[in-house]
Parts: C-alpha cells; sequence; structure tokens
C-alpha cells in the first residue's frame, strides 16, 4: 500500500510525451538530476543496484549522443532514486511493525 | 466496484488498528532490552516450529526440510570446507615474518573461542568481528590484510570456528550506552527493508524459513549465523558473514556496504546475541 | 664421471640409460599386458556423445533394460546443480562396470567406474546437472546392462539480484 | 605441499570402505570468467585405487564430476594396516598420488 505513490510515479514520468527530440540540454539537466537523487540515495546507504546501472546507461547513451535514449535513462535513474529515498525515510519507522517482541 | 471498495475500507481500518498497535508498543519499547528481545526472539522460532530440536535451528535450511537434510548430511561425511579447514589450521600455526603468530593476538590463542565474537570494545566504542581482530592482529606485526570476504580469511575463520564447534554461543552486551545502540541499530537493519525488491532480512529468515525460494530452502534467522564461514556450492568455495550479507544485499537489488560496515557488524552482533545459547555449528555447507 | 667426457659420451650414457629402462619395461610387461590395456583405457569416444543413448552404445556396445536389481538414490530437488550427491547400489552379482548418465546434460555419460572382482557394486558420488533431467545409473552384470532412472529437478537457488 | 588427495579408509571385518575427496577445479570448459573468456576444460580423468598391486577401483570421469570430486565404495580382501595407493590423472596431464594405511 505505501509504495504504490513511488510507482505511480515512475509510470507518470515514463508515460510523459516527448515533445521533440531531446537535446544535450535536455540530457544534462535530466542527468544531473538524476545523478543528485542517486547521490541522496547513497547518502541514506540505501542505494539500488537497479539505479546505478540506469545512471550508467544514461552517462554511456548521453557520451554516444543518443540524447533521447539518454533522457530517458536518466529519467529512470532519477525516478529509481527517488522510490530508494522514499524507503529509506518511510523504514526509519515501518521496520518497527515486523518486529518479534 | 462495491468489493474493491470494501477491500480498499478494510486495509484502512487494518492500518489504524496496526498504527495505534504500534505507537502504543513503540512508547513502552524506547528502553533498549537485549535480554527481552532475545527471549523473544528465540520463542518466536520455538513456537513456530515446535518440532526442530532448539540446538538444529544452527543447521539454518537442513533443520527445515528433509530431502535438503540427507544431502547435506552426505556432504557431511567428507566435507567440501574440509581443505579450507586444513589451510586455515597451518596458516593460524605459521609465525609473521617477526616471528609472532595468531595465537598471540588472541585470548586462550585463538582456540575454541569463536562463541564470543563479535565483541563490543568499548575503548573503540564500537562492535569487533573476528574477521576485523584477525586483520587487526596481521597488521599489528606488520602482515598485509587479508580480504574480509572469502580465501584466506574464510580458511582462518574456519578453523578458528571448528575449534569452538559445539560450544554454546556467548556474545556479552556491556552496561554501555554504545553497546546497547550498537544492539538497536543491528535490530533495526535486521528489521530494514532495502532495494528494489523491497526486503529486509527479516522478510524471508522470520517471515517465510522452511520455504522455498527456487533450489533452496530459507533458513530460520535463529542461529543463522552459528555456522559461519560457510563453504557455498553456488560460490564453489568458502565465503565469510561478510560475503553472505554483500551477495545477499545485490540479490535484493540493495547496494551493498563495505565488508566491515558499522551496519554489517552492528546486524552480525544482534544476532549472535540472539542466538545466544545455541552451538556453533562452523564451518557449514550450504546449497 | 670426468669431465672430458664431452657430448659422446654423455650421449652414450643416456643411450645405455635408454635400452636399460626398455629392457626393465619388458621385464614386466608380459605379466599385465591384457588386463591393464582392457580396462585402463579411458573411453575417450563416449563421454563425447551428446545424448545418453549413443554414450552406452560408445561405452558398452549393447543396451540395457530397466532392472529393480539396480537401486538409484538421488535427490528430489537438488540443492544446487553443481554438487548433487548421486549414488547407486545393486543385488546383482558379476559386476563389472557402473556408469552414469545426466540425460541432458552437454555430453550424457558424466562417470563410469570398473568394478574389480572383490569390489562391492556401490558407489557414492556428486556430479553436476545441467537442468532439471533424468540420471540414469547403468549396472554390468555378467555381460549385460541394467538400468535405474530417476529425474532430478535443479535450478538455481536465490531470489535474483 | 599438502598433497591434493583426502582418504578414509577403514575396515570393518573383510569390507573395507574408502571415502575420497580431492583438490581439483575439475572446469568443463564451458564455463567463462570475469572478462568474458572460457575458462579451458582442466578435469580428471582417470582416478585409480590400488591395494596390495591390485586394482581395486577405477574411476573414469567426465566434465561432469563435481569441483572438488568425492567419491565412496567398498571392496573385500584387505585388512587393517595394509596401504591403499591413490593417484589422478588429468586432461592437462596433471597428476598426483597418496598412500593411505586402512585403519
Amino acid at each position: 500500500m505505501k509504495l504504490s505513490l513511488p510507482l505511480a510515479m515512475l509510470l507518470a514520468l515514463s508515460l510523459a510525451p516527448a515533445a521533440r527530440a531531446a537535446n544535450e540540454a535536455d540530457y544534462k539537466s535530466a542527468y544531473s538530476a538524476a545523478e543528485a537523487a542517486s547521490k541522496e540515495a547513497a547518502s541514506l546507504r540505501h542505494q539500488w543496484t537497479v539505479t546505478v546501472s540506469a545512471l550508467a546507461a544514461a552517462k554511456k547513451a548521453g557520451d554516444g549522443g543518443d540524447f533521447n535514449r539518454a533522457v530517458a535513462a536518466a529519467k529512470e535513474a532519477e525516478a529509481l532514486a527517488k522510490a530508494s529515498i522514499f524507503q529509506a525515510i518511510s523504514e526509519k519507522e515501518a521496520w518497527k511493525a515486523m518486529e518479534i517482541r | 466496484m462495491k468489493a474493491r471498495s470494501s477491500i480498499l475500507l478494510g486495509s484502512l481500518s487494518a492500518a489504524l488498528v496496526a498504527f495505534a498497535l504500534t505507537s502504543a508498543r513503540v512508547v513502552a519499547a524506547d528502553k533498549i532490552d537485549p535480554v527481552a528481545d532475545a527471549k523473544a526472539f528465540q520463542n518466536f522460532f520455538f513456537q513456530k516450529f515446535p518440532t526442530v530440536k532448539h540446538e538444529d535451528f544452527v543447521n539454518g535450511p537442513y533443520s527445515m526440510n528433509e530431502d535438503m537434510k540427507r544431502q547435506w548430511q552426505e556432504k557431511e561425511e567428507f566435507p567440501p570446507y574440509e581443505f579450507a579447514l586444513d589451510a586455515g589450521k597451518e596458516m593460524f600455526a605459521t609465525p609473521f615474518k617477526n616471528g609472532k603468530t595468531y595465537a598471540d593476538c588472541f585470548p586462550n590463542g585463538g582456540i575454541g573461542i569463536r562463541q564470543n565474537y563479535p565483541y563490543f570494545d568499548e575503548k573503540e566504542g564500537k562492535v569487533v568481528t573476528l574477521e576485523l581482530a584477525l586483520n587487526r592482529c596481521r597488521e599489528a606485526n606488520g602482515e598485509a590484510p587479508y580480504s574480509y570476504v572469502k580465501d584466506e580469511m574464510a580458511s582462518l575463520t574456519a578453523y578458528m570456528a571448528f575449534t569452538s564447534r559445539g560450544k554454546p554461543m556467548d556474545i556479552k552486551i556491556p552496561d554501555d550506552p554504545r553497546a546497547l545502540a550498537a544492539f538497536e541499530n543491528g535490530k533495526r537493519y535486521f528489521y530494514t527493508r532495502r532495494g528494489q525488491m523491497n526486503f529486509s532480512c527479516a522478510s524471508c529468515h522470520v517471515q517465510s524459513p522452511g520455504e522455498r525460494i527456487r533450489a533452496e530452502i530459507l533458513a530460520p534467522a535463529l542461529g543463522i549465523l552459528n555456522a559461519m564461514p560457510i563453504y557455498r556450492s553456488e560460490w564453489s568455495g568458502m565465503g565469510t558473514t561478510s560475503r553472505r550479507f554483500v551477495t545477499c544485499n545485490s540479490q535484493t537489488r540493495a547496494v551493498p556496504l563495505d565488508p566491515q560496515a558499522d551496519e554489517y557488524r552492528d546486524v552480525e552482533y544482534f544476532l549472535s546475541y540472539v542466538a545466544n545459547g545455541l552451538p556453533i555449528s562452523g564451518p557449514g555447507a550450504r546449497p | 664421471m670426468t669431465a672430458f667426457t664431452g657430448p659422446f659420451a654423455t650421449r652414450r650414457l643416456i643411450l645405455q640409460g635408454a635400452a636399460s629402462v626398455a629392457l626393465l619395461g619388458l621385464g614386466n610387461l608380459p605379466f599385465t599386458p591384457a588386463r591393464a590395456a582392457a580396462n585402463d583405457k579411458y573411453p575417450e569416444e563416449a563421454f563425447k556423445q551428446k545424448s545418453e543413448a549413443d554414450a552406452v552404445k560408445a561405452l558398452y556396445g549393447k543396451t540395457a533394460e530397466p532392472s529393480d536389481k539396480v537401486k538409484l538414490d538421488a535427490p528430489e530437488i537438488a540443492e544446487n546443480g553443481g554438487v548433487v550427491p548421486i549414488s547407486v547400489t545393486t543385488t546383482l552379482d558379476k559386476v563389472t562396470s557402473i556408469s552414469f548418465f545426466v540425460a541432458e546434460n552437454p555430453s550424457a555419460l558424466a562417470a563410469s567406474y570398473k568394478i574389480p572382482d572383490g569390489t562391492i557394486p556401490s558407489i557414492a558420488n556428486r556430479l553436476k546437472m545441467a537442468k532439471t533431467t533424468n540420471v540414469v545409473a547403468i549396472v554390468e552384470a555378467d555381460g549385460k546392462l541394467y538400468s535405474a532412472t530417476k529425474e532430478v529437478k535443479v535450478t538455481v537457488g536465490g531470489c535474483g539480484g | 605441499m599438502a598433497s591434493s588427495i583426502r582418504v578414509r579408509a577403514t575396515a570393518n571385518g573383510d569390507i573395507t570402505e574408502v571415502q575420497a575427496l580431492i583438490q581439483h577445479p575439475m572446469d568443463t570448459g564451458l564455463v567463462k570468467d570475469a572478462k568474458g573468456e572460457l575458462i579451458p576444460a582442466h578435469y580428471i580423468q582417470q582416478l585409480k585405487f590400488e591395494c596390495n598391486g591390485k586394482d581395486v577401483f577405477v574411476a573414469d570421469w567426465g566434465t561432469a564430476v563435481s569441483k572438488d570430486p568425492y567419491v565412496k565404495f567398498s571392496f573385500k580382501g584387505a585388512k587393517k594396516g595394509d596401504d591403499l595407493k591413490v593417484s589422478w590423472t588429468d586432461n592437462k596431464g596433471g597428476s598426483d598420488t597418496t598412500t593411505a594405511k586402512i585403519s
């Protein structure tokens, strides 16, 4: 129940219609947003392996000039990082529910 | 449509009830009480698996499934960790370049002491695991540290575990707020969900021990570290507790911490303490 | 050996040495040629065969018939495909060979054992299995082949990563 | 270097039970290493047990035998204190041998 919010967010992001072909500027901004979110997730020590690989894929596509794919991958990485941040914050209290007492 | 809304209503009220319950307990549970935690932890498993003999829990999946137990016993006739054990025994006795040996770093010459690790080091204010103590001993004697995850470190800990086989786990928590905090931090790590799979250690080892996870049977959390280090057929080699934590993390798609991160040391402290009284069964053989 | 022997002398020494070894070798050859050559040859061909049927033909040159006198013991579900404990025992007598086949492994023949007389026809070993498939044990007793088959489920462990 | 063969032979009555565990990678030649290159096949092909000058057991192994292979069998005609010679050869010409006393 609690986690449906980030999944919905993930879906919303991927459905957003790409108005026109992405260019380097779009890639740079999407990538830095994803990188910031990923750094925060890492600082909370809740980073996901899939975030790291999506970020790497974005960089690889970006370096290769395929900005469409790079922006999509960066957006996915950002969404994943945000979901792991949400998980870290909600788990600060939620873990107690499972504790054996 | 009607059914869906009733489900929604049902889950909302359940959440409310759960919230009320936890908040009441949260207030009561602020005081960290390892003794009560250990008792509750052990009783949970003793009641959930009444037919399993208490000391059998340390055999992990093999205490949960007959077919697996038979395969294990067949392997134990001539166990695959035999080579690591001999290598560890030889290494343990080989003096460092400065002539000292591991025996000089450990109480009782390092023999039959594995059940007291990890311990809380009051000078350092942190939990110290057996692997950490071994590497510190090496560095103190001018030797390069070993990898915390496998090979030499696993052979050394295999031999030290072997010398403690059968002795009950005996972890102490000194009356020091930092030790209690480390215990609590380990407990929190154990119950915290992580990775894209959104699993915590408890999701598998408390909620569904004895169930299948593809080819393997999930081990109960009680006594799960008593068999460390383990020879896993999947790794076709030995692995220490840290290797198990690191690989478990990456399986749930959580980025692993470094092998001797504080969280890993604390969760090892927590899991070992709640298994006090259960025998050391390392080195172990696992799927 | 004086220092001036030079290459010719050492060559002569080597030749003499070789001759004597050959003589020695010849000396005890007649006692064990038949037995050693017959059953020590490594069945290279049989291990190359992909399917179980071809492997059996290459190894024994005849086919086996199932028999309940061959008791094959293998797990329901292998805890790990790399280390599957499999054992066989039989009440048949005059057993001369026992072999294990894993039907859908890259090559079916896994292991083949020669049982000299005086050795009890019962073996345990640990084999690798690529996937869920039939394990077949074949016993050669008094020149005829008897077999037992059991399916072993094999898959990977853990939750994936 | 310690021998790669661990063997336990125990006689009770006329039957001697033998267990052997051998340290060997048993590479199939079908597995890739971290860099993606195929690890060449490297496996024990023949393992022989001799007692009182007679072969008591000969194993011909393929690539489907597990890493650090194990085998158990028993045979008649030997007694406590006899020597059991164990030797193996692999497809790369490697080999090792050891002699154990039947206990």
